[in-house]
């Protein structure tokens, strides 16, 4: 007992926190590197790690290198929590990018409030996010402003649309917000909903809901899901026969449903929060540093949590032309980082974003791409206007 | 409660137990078969008959371990088939069982205690709040006396599988009593013991009739302990009861003498 | 309902049934011969898928330690034919198949021979699950990897032939799955009804005790039950693989949880009963009306909590008498 | 302090629920029933409490009680908790063994599946931005919660063990239907056992969900189902202890790992294993093998002869 006792009276003693920013200047980034939401979190750890070096490679934050500190927050909300409380007091980072999903970011965010730790999410898209708290704020816009777009789209692209199926993944918090808005922007075109299909972002057998979607003889698909069961889906409705358009969500803005739907995947209308294609001169920086890594387009995920990383050392600089990072009170600077975030324009690889005053991003530009396939692996999301 | 006048001329109380047509059936096999009978009160009944005969599955008819295929049991007049093994127990019918079922992890004392549920009545917050203090205390009281008696005071706190095969019987035996019953079935309480062990045995069971006024039913497969100490004796062949009556009757009944020595 | 619909439903009961089928098989064998129920099978079915993946395309993508890596710089051997595929499904199967008996090895025999709580058995499959998913994780990435779509040839992706009116459609690919699941099943039934092997595994099922006694090595067969439950579970993986895609490493998690209802459903450790538990549960699945799609996952749940209730042991199992 | 609370605080709490969470799986098994139920009865309370704490409906009700309404949701959870326990252990615990296993794993399923279906729950969604307990500031505080709740538990099992009840769980547990014979009716204290795991785990619930913040359907699935089951064979299921230690270690295990990184829950892995095959009778049975519990005393007050128990009839 007396040990145990010692041990945790040492423990104390060594957690006793520096006051000061350290060297290079620590950002906190806690994502799914495991557990089943893992498939998003790793492209979204290639983001940031790809802002990391691109940033220490033109100077850092006037001369001072920033340093990611990675600690996993998996699927769940205990894992986040715990990385979240890890970053803030034994890393002392001076912000946090994460957590990956919205349910985690209701759980771990009011832990960095409480602390007066900026967050920036760089993909929780629920309603209420930004609402967490003074300290919480957002890249990932919220799916409501994207979809109407790809539906005002598909009817650009075929007028005659009168009848369409919509399908979600119904464990997915970020399709179900999107069927909703997806749902009522069919409503304000003019389309009917003949048929509402749910299923699971773990499916991977759809022949129900397909065929329930043939049964309908509807002219418009709305498909609401991730990457892996989103592919399929659009695999298995046109294996088996479904002719008209089918509109994706952001869920499949990702070149990795290529290889899922493979020539299947060609047409198909995506709603995106980010685009490749966007021309601005740090998306296109972006994008080849990408490119020359992994031979293939950046993801959104990837995007959004580059941004997220940038907008945090956007921020910083500002603030370190006022008084040097290194002289800064932790506290202080975390507070004031906060501020900076909030007031600040950003030239990230989504475009121009700001924020509201509650942290919710004001993105300027959304896209509606459709997807070109060139052969079974490789296709290309072609920018429609 | 009439008074009825038996072979051995022996003034006995009513009737206990009443079994009327008891069958059972496992798949195409009849166990036991259209058995009756009257176990009177006091005496020691002893169940006899071969291998396979249906002995235990009788026992376990009459204690609801197995619910007849038709038939009934009536113990004091109250049809006792249909009930659930416990509430069979609580109405003061208790048993032993042939491949011995203590409670084989936990000590002596245990077992015993466990058995006087059904004479106590401390529910859960009773327990939890320690409301039933006296009532614990009757019931460690009871559980010591009753390992007293079969004599495995000294061994209390050991586990129940640890004990020998003989002292396991005279444990059960302790259990069984515990829940205070009026009616004691025994299965073969003298299977594993020597001679020597045996004869206590036939004394000891006398005793416990005596001291708790216990109507007994034994099956017992070494026939010189069955007409030693039973009072009147049942022989079961083939589930069909062949006879019943005075252990020295039986034992000359030619149908008996048959069932024997064809079996064996 | 419509002829046409029920023919379809059927169609697609019978596909994803048959699938269960074989997964599920795996899972009885082994709770056959050792009584426990291996929580590591549904991370061997996604092994398999791995593995055949592996011989067909022999590189992976960017996220995981083996980046980078061709395995076949010159094209897979294993490409370009449906029975070079073949070959290397079943590769993928024995390999899944060794993977379970070096299970069986470190995480199951020890403890049998230190006599734990059999219990505990669940906990060290688990274990030996969450070490595999996650090594895959870390080898290969979280990334979704899909066969060559022509694995199977130059096949249409889909079959259709109208009844009446109405037109019934069919991926090419779910008949392919079913008829390999009717082959792998017949080849099973062969194995074990017929061969002495197969007598032998059935008496070591029924009384592990009485098998040593006739002079069986139970360990032995115990070996070859891992094997073959590895080898069905792979197999199973790689044909889900090849109709849906390697969805990442928790792949297979679903399967092993319905798995696991197909075979109580069935009865647990009755081999017929795994196939029957297996197409009852997917055809239930696809007869779930449209409009309650949303509640399919709980249907094989719902309905194995029926069957406990009213047939613990199960559809084809056997009640257990037990002795007073 | 502060520092280390911050850091390590939530840890501490989540050891002290998963202990929680162990002894709720601990009850049934006291009584022989292998139940894997509780992560259904801990997500159940949760959306309990979740609901009260933010359904518009309950608005009323927050406003006139306050702090009040706290232990509110806890006594909702259990009555509801109680009573589905009741609904569903009535049934299925005429199951044995790994049957009633599977059951249980069938019925957390069901649960999922139609929280994720129902409005009220929130969906996918689940239920966020529900109010901090008596308003605390540090999720640390909750151990204020969580720690009562663990040894007033503790208290109500060594108690339930000692008394009539505890050894009619035993008796069942040992033999069923010897049980039976001796009286002890198996169904009702099966299903005792059973509605006992069930509140406890709808408490723990009903306080984790302010704890958490959020709600969703993730919170009960099979997968907490056998890391509850680890933390009490792991443990050691024959000692109240042993859920404690089992749910407080595998819960630090994989977070004091992250140093290891993207090797954190292999090793994690490795660790349940190992400790399965070496640990056969948990931590706290191995611990406990060296000491073993004193002989009953024989009291004082039981006289040598014995008199006739009972008395006429």
């Amino acid at each position: 007992m007396n040990r145990a006792a010692l041990t945790i009276a040492l423990a104390l003693i060594a957690s006793v926190s520096a006051e000061k920013v350290q060297t290079p200047v620590p950002i906190g980034v806690a994502l799914a590197q495991t557990s089943n939401t893992a498939l998003l979190g790793q492209e979204q750890v290639i983001g940031a790690r790809l802002a990391e070096k691109h940033i220490n490679a033109h100077g850092g934050i006037g001369g001072t290198p920033i340093k990611l500190v990675f600690q996993d927050a998996a699927g769940d909300e205990n894992s986040a929590i715990n990385a979240f409380q890890n970053l803030i007091t034994k890393s002392n980072v001076v912000g946090i990018v994460g957590p990956t999903l919205s349910q985690q970011a209701f759980a771990a965010d009011p832990i960095a409030e409480r602390a007066r730790v900026p967050v920036l999410g760089p993909s929780n898209t629920a309603k209420g996010i930004p609402q967490i708290g003074d300290y919480v704020a957002r890249v990932s816009a919220p799916i409501a402003v994207v979809a109407p777009n790809a539906v005002r789209q598909a009817m650009k692209l075929d007028p005659k649309i009168k009848k369409a199926a919509v399908l979600y993944a119904q464990n997915d918090a970020f399709s179900v917000s999107e069927t909703e808005a997806f749902q009522k922007a069919a409503k304000d075109q003019g389309i009917s909903v003949a048929t509402v299909q749910k299923f699971q972002t773990t499916d991977t057998d759809f022949t129900t809901q397909v065929t329930a979607v043939l049964n309908a003889d509807v002219d418009l698909v709305i498909l609401s899901g991730l990457a892996a069961d989103g592919g399929n889906l659009v695999k298995q409705l046109r294996q088996l026969g479904y002719k008209g358009l089918i509109v994706g969500g952001n869920g499949l803005n990702t070149s990795n449903i290529f290889p899922v739907c493979q020539k299947y995947c060609d047409g198909v209308i995506i709603a995106q929060a980010y685009s490749p294609a966007q021309p601005s001169a740090a998306n296109q920086l972006f994008v080849k540093e990408y490119r020359a890594q992994y031979k293939k387009d950046p993801p959104q995920f990837a995007a959004q949590a580059y941004a997220g990383v940038q907008v945090m050392t956007d921020a910083l600089r500002v603030l370190d032309r006022k008084k040097k990072l290194a002289q800064w009170d932790l506290d202080e600077l975390r507070a004031a980082l906060n501020k900076q975030i909030l007031a600040g324009k950003y030239n990230t690889p989504l475009g121009e974003l700001r924020f509201d005053k509650e942290g919710e991003i004001l993105q300027k530009d959304f896209y509606v791409a459709q997807i070109r396939m060139k052969d079974a692996k490789t296709g290309t999301f072609v920018f429609l206007k | 409660m009439t008074a009825v006048t038996t072979e051995r001329g022996t003034v006995e109380r009513g009737t206990v137990l009443e079994a009327r047509g008891l069958t059972r059936r496992f798949g195409g096999l009849v166990a036991v078969n259209d058995v009756s009978f009257d176990v009177r009160e006091g005496e020691i009944f002893g169940l006899i008959g071969p291998n396979g005969a249906g002995k235990t599955t009788l026992f376990n008819l009459m204690t609801g371990l197995t619910p007849p295929s038709s038939g009934t049991l009536a113990y004091r007049g109250q049809k006792v088939t249909g009930l659930a093994p416990h509430r069979i127990a609580a109405l003061g019918i208790s048993r032993t069982f042939q491949n011995i079922r203590l409670f084989r992890a936990l000590s002596a004392l245990e077992n015993v205690k466990i058995a006087q549920h059904v004479r106590t009545r401390a529910g859960l917050w009773a327990g939890v709040f320690g409301t039933s203090r006296a009532e614990e205390r009757r019931v460690e009281d009871q559980a010591w006396a009753l390992l007293d008696l079969v004599g495995l005071a000294d061994r209390a706190g050991e586990s129940a599988g640890n004990f020998s095969y003989g002292d396991q019987r005279r444990l059960e035996i302790a259990r069984a009593l515990a829940t205070e019953p009026r009616v004691l079935l025994l299965d073969e309480p003298a299977a594993g013991m020597n001679t020597a062990e045996k004869g206590q045995l036939t004394a000891f069971i006398r005793e416990v009739r005596a001291r708790f006024d216990l109507t007994v039913l034994v099956i017992e497969h070494h026939v010189p302990l069955v007409m030693d100490l039973c009072d009147r004796v049942a022989v079961l062949n083939f589930g069909q009861l062949i006879a019943v009556g005075d252990p020295a009757a039986v034992q000359r009944d030619p149908k008996v003498i048959e069932a024997y020595l064809g079996g064996e | 309902m419509e002829l046409s619909q029920l023919i379809q439903n059927l169609m697609n009961g019978l596909a994803i049934g048959s699938v269960y089928a074989i997964f599920a098989l795996g899972y009885t064998l082994v709770f056959s011969i050792l009584g426990i129920i291996n929580f590591a099978h549904g991370a061997v079915f996604t092994l398999g898928a791995y593995f055949t993946y592996t011989l067909v395309v022999g590189q992976f993508e960017n996220n995981g330690l083996l980046k980078g890596i061709n395995l076949f710089p010159d094209g897979s051997p294993f490409s370009g034919n449906p029975w070079l595929f073949a070959l290397a499904t079943l590769i993928g199967a024995a390999v899944a198949g060794l993977v379970a008996v070096l299970i069986e090895r470190l995480a199951f025999r020890p403890m049998r021979s230190r006599g734990g709580d059999p219990l505990l058995a669940l906990v060290s499959s688990l274990g030996v699950a969450l070490v595999v998913v996650n090594l895959i994780q870390l080898l290969v990435g979280a990334e979704i990897y899909n066969f060559p779509s022509d694995a199977y040839g130059q096949v249409r992706p889909a079959l259709s032939f109208h009844i009446g009116e109405k037109v019934v459609i069919i991926r090419t690919v779910q008949l392919i799955i079913f008829a390999v699941s009717l082959v792998m099943l017949a080849l099973l039934g062969y194995v074990i009804g017929r061969t002495r092997v197969g007598k032998a595994l059935r008496a070591v099922a029924e009384n592990p005790g009485t098998a040593s006694l006739l002079g069986i090595s139970v360990d032995r067969f115990i070996l070859i039950t891992f094997f073959l439950s590895g080898f069905l579970g792979g197999l199973a993986g790689t044909l889900v693989g090849t109709a849906f895609g390697v969805a990442g490493p928790y792949f297979g998690v679903s399967y092993g949880l319905k798995g696991l209802a197909v075979i109580v459903l069935g009865g647990l450790g009755s081999i017929p009963g795994a196939v029957v538990g297996g197409l009852v549960i997917g055809l239930a699945e696809a007869f779930v009306p449209a409009q309650y799609s949303a509640y399919k996952d709980a249907v094989a749940f719902a309905l194995l909590f029926v069957i406990l209730l009213v047939r613990p042991q199960g559809l084809l199992g056997r009640a257990q008498i037990q002795k007073v | 302090m502060g520092d280390f609370l911050g850091q390590y605080g939530f840890l501490i709490v989540t050891m002290v629920q998963a202990g929680l969470l162990g002894l709720s799986l601990y009850f049934p098994l006291q009584a022989g029933q292998l139940s894997l139920a509780s992560p259904g009865f801990y997500a159940v309370g949760g959306y309990v409490a979740a609901i009260l704490l933010t359904n518009p409906a309950f608005a009323g009700w927050r406003d006139a009680l306050g702090n009040g309404m706290f232990p509110l949701t806890w006594l909702a959870a259990a009555l509801i908790c109680g009573v589905l326990g009741l609904i569903v252990g009535v049934p299925a615990l005429r199951l044995r063994g790994i049957y009633l296993a599977l059951a249980t794993i069938a019925f957390i399923e069901i649960l999922r599946v139609i929280s994720l279906n129902l409005s009220i729950t929130g969906g996918a969604i689940g239920i966020f931005g529900i109010p901090q307990a008596f308003g605390f500031q540090d999720r640390w505080q909750y151990i204020w919660l969580f720690g009562p709740l663990l040894i007033l538990t503790l208290l109500f099992a060594r108690q339930l063990e000692r008394s009539r009840v505890g050894r009619a769980f035993r008796a069942i547990r040992e033999d069923e239907l010897a049980a039976d014979a001796m009286g002890v009716p198996p169904t009702h204290y099966k299903v005792l056992a059973f509605v006992i795991g069930a509140v406890l785990a709808g408490l723990v619930g009903a306080m984790s969900a302010p704890f958490l913040n959020t709600w969703n359907a993730k919170q009960g699935t099979f997968d907490a189902s056998i890391a509850i089951l680890a933390f009490v064979l792991i443990g050691g299921s024959r000692n109240i202890w042993g859920p404690v230690v089992g749910g407080a270690l595998l819960t630090a295990v994989p977070e004091l790992l992250r140093f290891l990184a993207d090797w954190r829950l292999v090793i994690n892995g490795l660790v349940l294993v190992v400790a399965s095959l070496y640990l056969p009778q948990g931590i706290v049975g191995a611990l406990g093998g060296v000491r073993r519990p004193p002989p009953p005393r024989r009291p004082p007050s039981v006289p040598v002869v014995v008199e006739a128990p009972g008395g006429g009839s």
